[in-house]
């Protein structure tokens, strides 16, 4: 598939003016994914940038790609008829944590469940940033904002463990300052034939700063980070010398390589491992644990769009094309002279 | 309205009737639906006009006997032309103590009525809440009752297929039929190969059910059973190839059609609930004819993937009812925003809320019109009846294209479910709806928010279409580039083009037509009530009233000589199966004083209950 | 407007004008929002009667400099009666030249015009896409331009302090408001103790601020900058204690309010959306008076939990904007059908679809009153003014509570940020609104659809009361049992019944009351236009005409006398920002010709452009 | 909290008519319900039934206590408000297959979130009831219906898992006819503190007759059913001669006991166990697996009706009981005299 189009970031970059508050982690996001599109070998026209409401649901307008600005929440239930209508364009959605979490849950869930091959990009800020900073449904239980004065009480999603949960096809996460690694997400995600799920901490610097800090600052970052790669040990730390391992069955534990401890005993990344081991992996999280980045899960199932043109193509064949007149005429006919 | 008599060979007199209203009742499980629609399909070829109305119970299986339990079927066949299922029947035909008790109110005084005397045991009559046995006082006296051991005989002529008891029973509305094919000299013909082809597989049925209905024609010709017989003569129809066609039907086939028409594939986004589902029954059966169905997880969705689709350059259409309507609205609001074509139907039911799910009800006008924020106009237009759901989604399919803005389509579950004779169209003689998508950016940039002069349609233009990215979206649009704008004139410019857009429809509308007399009483009428209009029109005209019938199929943007109209009488009438909608638009766009008629209990309006009306509001002519 | 003139000892004149509007105008970052607000307390205090609206960006942050970034703050304030905050600015307070570029069409010919030359810079022009600087061109020779040095100036002040100059910097807002005290001859004590509590916890901040008002205040001074300052003197208010308020505060403390007065706890059923969510910021701090908010994962959820706590026995409220509102629709539907109390709030924004959300507009009142399928009908009101809304939602609990059905209330953006003087309500004079739970299943089994014959109110008895146990639910219901039925008459009977007790509201409703002439021109209104339309009545009457104004708080069902007033007059005019919906109303309701005059432009009119179509359409007096 | 109230299965019997198709699974859990209830120990006036629309949501109409049937997929809303506005409500919620996971997904997943403390009794038949047989959520792929003529092409939502997704702290499965277990599984969810979901697998006799014959008949039931209990190994099998435990990590393992195997080797039930544990079993399936029914899980965490409760009642103690005067005359007042 990756003919060489001769694509360039340029062709990407719309002419409409970036509105997103001055070092707003969008911006990362933005520059990323411009970078990766002309990489994928899809021609430009066959792209589909579909958002919510919401910062990061601007996104379409800053591509120079076909978009779609629509409700906050809906973007799955537009992208979805896109991509039924035409199996062909690769239909993406940019979202927010409120968008895609809260008013949205259902259309994603669904989403998923159905694996319609649409690559979501799920911006977590852990606030709603556009209406100006209230909780969001990951936001941290006890968090004091607008709307909680005195701290939320609701526990937060698990993006991860919530997707899996419906059992999502390709799931991972990537951070917006961590540029590298978030354009080698977005291409997998592309290249997955599925719905792609990934939760993109960003940082919103206006209403919730400093959220990702620990995943952000080059200081601590690697020592709360996990970066998956599929077929390696699960190995982390600054040095390289932390792994995780299972001693009791279902039960994960970090383990700091050496003393007889080697990459042997640790667990090995299989992207399309156990439901027990996705979800044990899903659920880490500093302080006890890195969390993972990278593609956590990528597993073969049939693409409902697709499907559907096949289940259609199939019948045309068996049944013949349809005829309208023979149509009208079915259901016992009359004749009056 | 016996018009002649005469004896036939047999000995029974056969009297000429030139209408007759049957309905069929009895338990769920009694196949009066089966039956129902066998009498008409027999009836529509031996030629008469005819309109039919199913009546299911609200529950999916209420327990038997009960009169939650009772099914009915009503079917009205005439020598003249037809337009409701009927008032009060001239014959009932009960096969239970509870139908007995539900529908006995309805029968014409002096009516026929048949009854299955077996199923009158102590039990059954509890169920069906009687305290005296109906056959044993003289609650029936007023009828010409026909009591028949319609179980005991089906036993008796299936005895040689060995079947069991229980199955044996199932096919005794067959023995019905057959009996009521004597009575109105029908032939068995076309039922009996129904049956054939029906039951090939299970040969004991087909045989089980071929007996019991021969049996039943025999019962009443060998025993003169029924003195008299009738026959209804052939209508004087307009030639050509017929079907019996209910309305959600009629909505399938044509949009199937349109969609063979704009060469446009056709998408559904929906979520089933009643009585809309029985359109994405249809539609889901057509995949031949590149139909793509989407049962999406709920309203919202449903209408939101039609959206998507619309976008990517399908003819997209949502199906639903009023609760399902009342979730789409956010939706509507973005269609007419971004300026795509939809076609948005609503089979409107009982309301407010859940309401009355499985009964008929036109109460959703309103929110058609007004049921978004802002200023969101959209056209509006409603089918009159089963077949003309086929022309109405047809022309909703070209106006959409043609405007690139959403379309309302109102129908209801009286003519979703009900059916009538439909005149099948030749497919040559269907426009052809000319769609051109936009594929030419046209100078350096493409404006997606130009517009076509006349239509004020913006061009439609497809992912997948080189040089022509562009973005749509909620947020208020600059009127060109299609870009955010929030710029105050740009603002105003563009609402009070949306609103002249749907306005300026009125231009590529037929003139409305009169049926009936041009002044005097009009009776102004929209949607599912058509036919009880008709009919009591026609009926009053015939006692001499000065009366004129008008029915709208577009409510917004309405015909442009519809004021003309309005205006050329001394009084009008809008029976509505709601609080007076129609009423306070006419109101509202007119300044007319107007008469209303609402009648709101979940059923169509009988004809003599607009009769009466204009009886009492129209002058002799 | 000038009075009189004087000179101080300082040797500039004072001169006395009855009203003045300034607006400050800024880039977000720039401060501009607490400025306005600061001079508005001290105005206030010093007892003038005054109104004012805050501009802000519809981006969160964007970019510094930028025509997008600018954020403005008007006020007007006089020694008469304020209506609104101001056409035409008479001075304009402009901190970077996007702050000019956006504001100086606004300002009036010869108007003050006073520019902090500082951000003048080529890249500070390029920002506000400016080509020449207009500082140096004759592009501002129409005006009396003060140009300040007010980056410099501040810094120079701050000196002392140490502070970084990125620090020092954010102070210069207050340099500008010690200016403007100055011009207008105010006194700084009121900010400066607000400085000193607001600050306490950061001292340096607080003596930068402190130095830069007083820097500010001295620059007119001493420098005899200004060769003319102004006063505005007091104005005539009621005597009472007053605060100023903004409408989403005043809904906020109206509920806390009724809830205190209802003695039922408060429960809020919401979802962030602008101009909607400072109503759950409010509420949410309210804790302490049992307040419960709970933010739902939508709009749907946000009033189904509001419909459980009102079955609970909560008074229930749940708030939104338009997009909110069309999500909402099939739970108002079934609020209708429970007959459960609840209160609707839509501040209305600018539409249709996500359309201008940080604009206003009133294009949501046909979706008020038919944004539902079925029969479902609501009652409607709407608040007039900042202030207003404090009354407004008070009744609504009156009225939700008293007739047990659901009430919308309308507000939009500009009352809902905006804000005036209120003059605070003794908490004693508010009426107790008596509610009483049912608790006593009178007789053998309990009734919930038996009613109050004069209110047609049923019992609210809820859960956890014993020997009440009931259900409720969307299907219809019996008149007295609430049990399902699927009774024709009944269902009849249930829709005439809904409607008939939300009309009979009307005979508890206050006359309607007009302001001004009872003969002549009426100009009708709603909502927020009331101060735009009081303001221009007032002009055109002191010029001569014959006018009268009437605002209607209740829509539906409006006051009775609402018709005879309408037929009191030769003319009606109806001003709405939308295309015309309370004139549909009244077209419909009253079969009545108006004469509308439509802005939507995301901005409240214009005293003038009310004024204007007055002196075209009245007569003399 | 088991007072005696003295109630009876008939207290909680209701006069309406119930409307059901003869020999419809529903029948047996409104008899296992109204047989639980007065076990309960709640009085009878506590009792709030609520449900959205289909035909397990007529539900609230046979019970004799407080009932709101209220519109498809909102129950959860309704309920939470009822919660919240009183916590010592017992709040239950009757829902089917399409009413909580179709439409209602959203609303359901965040009740979970939460842990808003309301019992879910999700009637599963696998098939829309109500408007008479289109595909629900729950349908397995490829199946035949009104809706899906050629076969349906998405994957149904895993419930249990999907629960579990939403981070549920009380997860169980019972039968329709199993009504002794079914009983078990009601108390169990009405003694837990917190949101519990229970899917109670429902025969539909009319759409979708026979959907869990292989769990409800009884010559095939106990090879097909793993009975959870808390602590207790995973055994299953008629002669409960088998067992399942886990040889490499994460990955379960059907064993025949004997030979050497004995209930040691066995996986014990923890209702609080590891994440990876508890996803694991809610996936398990015939034909390679029986089908865990019992409590899956069942851990502790803050009551969010509760919580607010409480966070309201701190507010009121330190700040004192908020004095209407004081507030209208807060944000800055001046006299005109
Ligand atoms: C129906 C509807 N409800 C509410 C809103 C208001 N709204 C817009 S964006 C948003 C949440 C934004 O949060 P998130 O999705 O996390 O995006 P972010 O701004 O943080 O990128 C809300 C509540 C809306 N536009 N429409
Ligand atoms: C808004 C709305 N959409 C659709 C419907 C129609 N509807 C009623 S019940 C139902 C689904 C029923 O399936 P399920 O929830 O599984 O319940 P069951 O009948 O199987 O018990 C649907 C689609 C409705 N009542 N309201
Ligand atoms: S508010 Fe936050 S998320 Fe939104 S643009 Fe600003 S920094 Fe970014
Ligand atoms: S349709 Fe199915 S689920 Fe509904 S009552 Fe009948 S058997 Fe039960
Ligand atoms: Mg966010
Ligand atoms: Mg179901």
């Amino acid at each position: 598939m990756t003919t060489e189009l001769k694509l360039t970031k340029k062709d990407f970059v719309s002419d409409q003016m970036v509105r997103w508050c001055p070092g707003c982690g969008d911006y990362s996001i933005l520059n990323a994914v411009q970078q990766t599109f002309p990489e994928l070998g899809i021609p430009k026209e066959k792209f589909v940038v579909v958002s919510g409401i919401g910062c990061s649901s601007r996104f379409p307008y800053y591509m120079d790609t076909y978009g779609f600005h629509s409700l906050h929440g809906r973007a799955p239930a537009i992208a979805t008829g896109i991509k039924l209508a035409n199996p062909d364009l690769s239909v993406w959605i940019a979202t927010g944590d409120g968008d895609a979490l809260s008013i949205g849950g259902n259309h994603i869930i669904h989403l998923l469940r159905r694996n319609v091959d649409i690559k979501i990009m799920m911006f977590d800020n852990r606030i709603y940033g556009l209406t100006k900073g209230q909780y969001s449904p990951t936001s941290e239980t006890g968090k004091r904002t607008k709307s909680t004065p005195y701290g939320s009480l609701d526990r937060p999603f698990r993006a991860l463990e919530l997707a899996l949960g419906a059992q999502a096809t390709f799931v991972a996460r990537a951070i917006d300052t961590y540029g590298a690694h978030l354009k080698e997400v977005l291409k997998a995600a592309s290249d997955h034939k599925g719905a792609s799920f990934m939760q993109i901490y960003q940082n919103c610097n206006i209403f919730n700063d400093g959220a990702f800090e620990q995943y952000r600052d080059k200081k601590v970052r690697d020592d709360n980070l996990l970066e998956l790669r599929h077929g390696e040990p699960l190995i982390f730390g600054k040095d390289r010398d932390k792994g995780i391992r299972t001693t009791d069955c279902y039960q994960p534990e970090v383990v700091q390589l050496g003393n007889g401890i080697t990459e042997k005993d640790l667990l090995v990344h299989d992207e399309d491992g156990p439901l027990g081991y996705l979800y044990m992996l899903a659920n880490l999280e500093p302080p006890d644990f890195p969390a993972p980045i990278g593609v956590l899960r990528k597993t073969k199932a049939p693409c409902f769009a697709a499907a559907a043109h096949e289940q259609m193509d199939y019948v045309k064949e068996k049944e013949g094309e349809g005829d309208l007149e023979q149509l009208l005429k079915s259901g016992g006919t009359w004749v009056v002279e | 309205m016996t018009i002649e008599s005469q004896t036939t060979g047999a000995g029974t007199k056969v009297e000429t009737l030139d209408r007759v209203t049957i309905r069929f009742a009895g338990d769920s499980g009694d196949g009066m639906q089966l039956t129902g629609n066998q009498f008409t399909a027999t009836t529509a070829i031996e030629g008469c006009d005819l309109a039919t109305f199913p009546d299911y119970p609200a529950e999916i299986r209420a327990p038997a006997g009960t009169l939650a339990g009772v099914s009915g079927f009503q079917i009205n066949f005439s020598s003249e032309e037809v337009f409701t299922p009927g008032d009060e029947p001239d014959v009932l035909v009960a096969m239970n103590p509870a139908a007995l008790q539900v529908n006995l109110k309805d029968l014409k005084p002096g009516g026929i009525l048949i009854i299955n005397t077996d199923s009158f045991k102590t039990n059954d009559l509890r169920k069906a809440k009687y305290d005296e046995n109906p056959l044993e006082d003289d609650s029936l006296s007023g009828y010409r009752t026909f009591k028949v051991e319609l179980t005991t005989l089906t036993r008796k002529a299936l005895e040689s297929t060995g079947l069991a008891t229980r199955d044996v029973d199932r096919s005794k509305n067959f023995f019905a039929l057959g009996m009521m094919y004597y009575l109105y000299n029908r032939t068995m013909e076309n039922s009996l190969e129904w049956i054939r082809s029906k039951f090939k597989s299970k040969p004991e049925v087909l045989e089980a059910n071929e007996l019991a209905l021969r049996a039943g024609f025999a019962y009443g010709e060998v025993n003169e059973f029924f003195q008299v017989t009738y026959q209804v003569p052939r209508a004087k129809l307009t030639a050509g190839t017929y079907r019996n066609v209910n309305g959600n039907e009629a909505l399938a086939l044509g949009l199937v059609a349109a969609s063979v028409k704009t060469g446009l594939p056709l998408f559904q986004g929906t979520y089933p609930i009643t009585p809309a589902s029985d359109i994405l029954h249809e539609l889901s059966a057509y995949k031949r004819f590149g139909v793509l169905t989407f049962q999406a997880e709920d309203e919202i969705a449903g209408i939101g993937a039609a959206i998507g689709a619309a976008y990517a350059g399908n003819l997209a259409v949502t199906t639903t009812s009023g609760p399902g309507m009342a979730l789409k609205g956010e939706f509507m609001g973005l269609a007419v925003m971004v300026e795509l074509p939809l076609i948005i139907i609503n089979i409107q039911r009982g309301g407010p809320s859940t309401g009355l799910p499985t009964k008929t009800e036109q109460s959703d006008l309103m929110q058609a019109m007004y049921g978004r924020h802002g200023e969101a106009p959209m056209i509006v237009i409603a089918a009159r009846s089963s077949a003309d759901c086929f022309d109405t989604v047809f022309e909703a399919a070209r106006l959409t294209t043609k405007y690139m803005t959403p379309v309302i389509l109102l129908s209801d579950g009286y003519i979703a479910n009900g059916s009538e004779p439909w005149k099948l169209p030749e497919v040559d003689d269907l426009e052809d709806i000319k769609v051109e998508l936009a594929t030419d950016p046209g100078g350096e940039q493409f404006m997606p928010y130009s517009r076509n002069p006349k239509t004020f349609a913006r061009p439609w233009a497809v992912p997948g279409t080189p040089g022509m990215e562009h973005h749509v979206g909620g947020l208020e649009k600059d009127h060109l580039t299609g870009n955010v704008s929030y710029d105050p004139e740009n603002h105003h410019e563009m609402v009070n083009l949306r609103r002249d857009k749907v306005y300026r429809i009125a231009d590529d509308l037929p003139a409305a037509e009169v049926e009936g007399d041009d002044s005097g009483l009009l009776v102004l009428g929209w949607g599912s009530t058509y036919g009880s209009i008709a009919a009591a029109v026609k009926m009053a005209r015939k006692q001499g009233k000065r009366v004129g019938h008008l029915h709208l199929r577009y409510i917004n943007p309405m015909q442009k000589n519809v004021k003309d109209i309005l205006h050329h009488y001394d009084k009008v009438l809008i029976p509505e199966m709601n609080l007076g909608q129609l009423a306070r638009i006419v109101h509202e766009r007119f300044q007319l004083e107007v008469h209303k008629l609402d009648k709101i209990q979940g059923k169509p309006f009988k004809e003599s209950e607009i009769l009466e009306k204009i009886l009492e509001l129209a002058e002799e002519n």
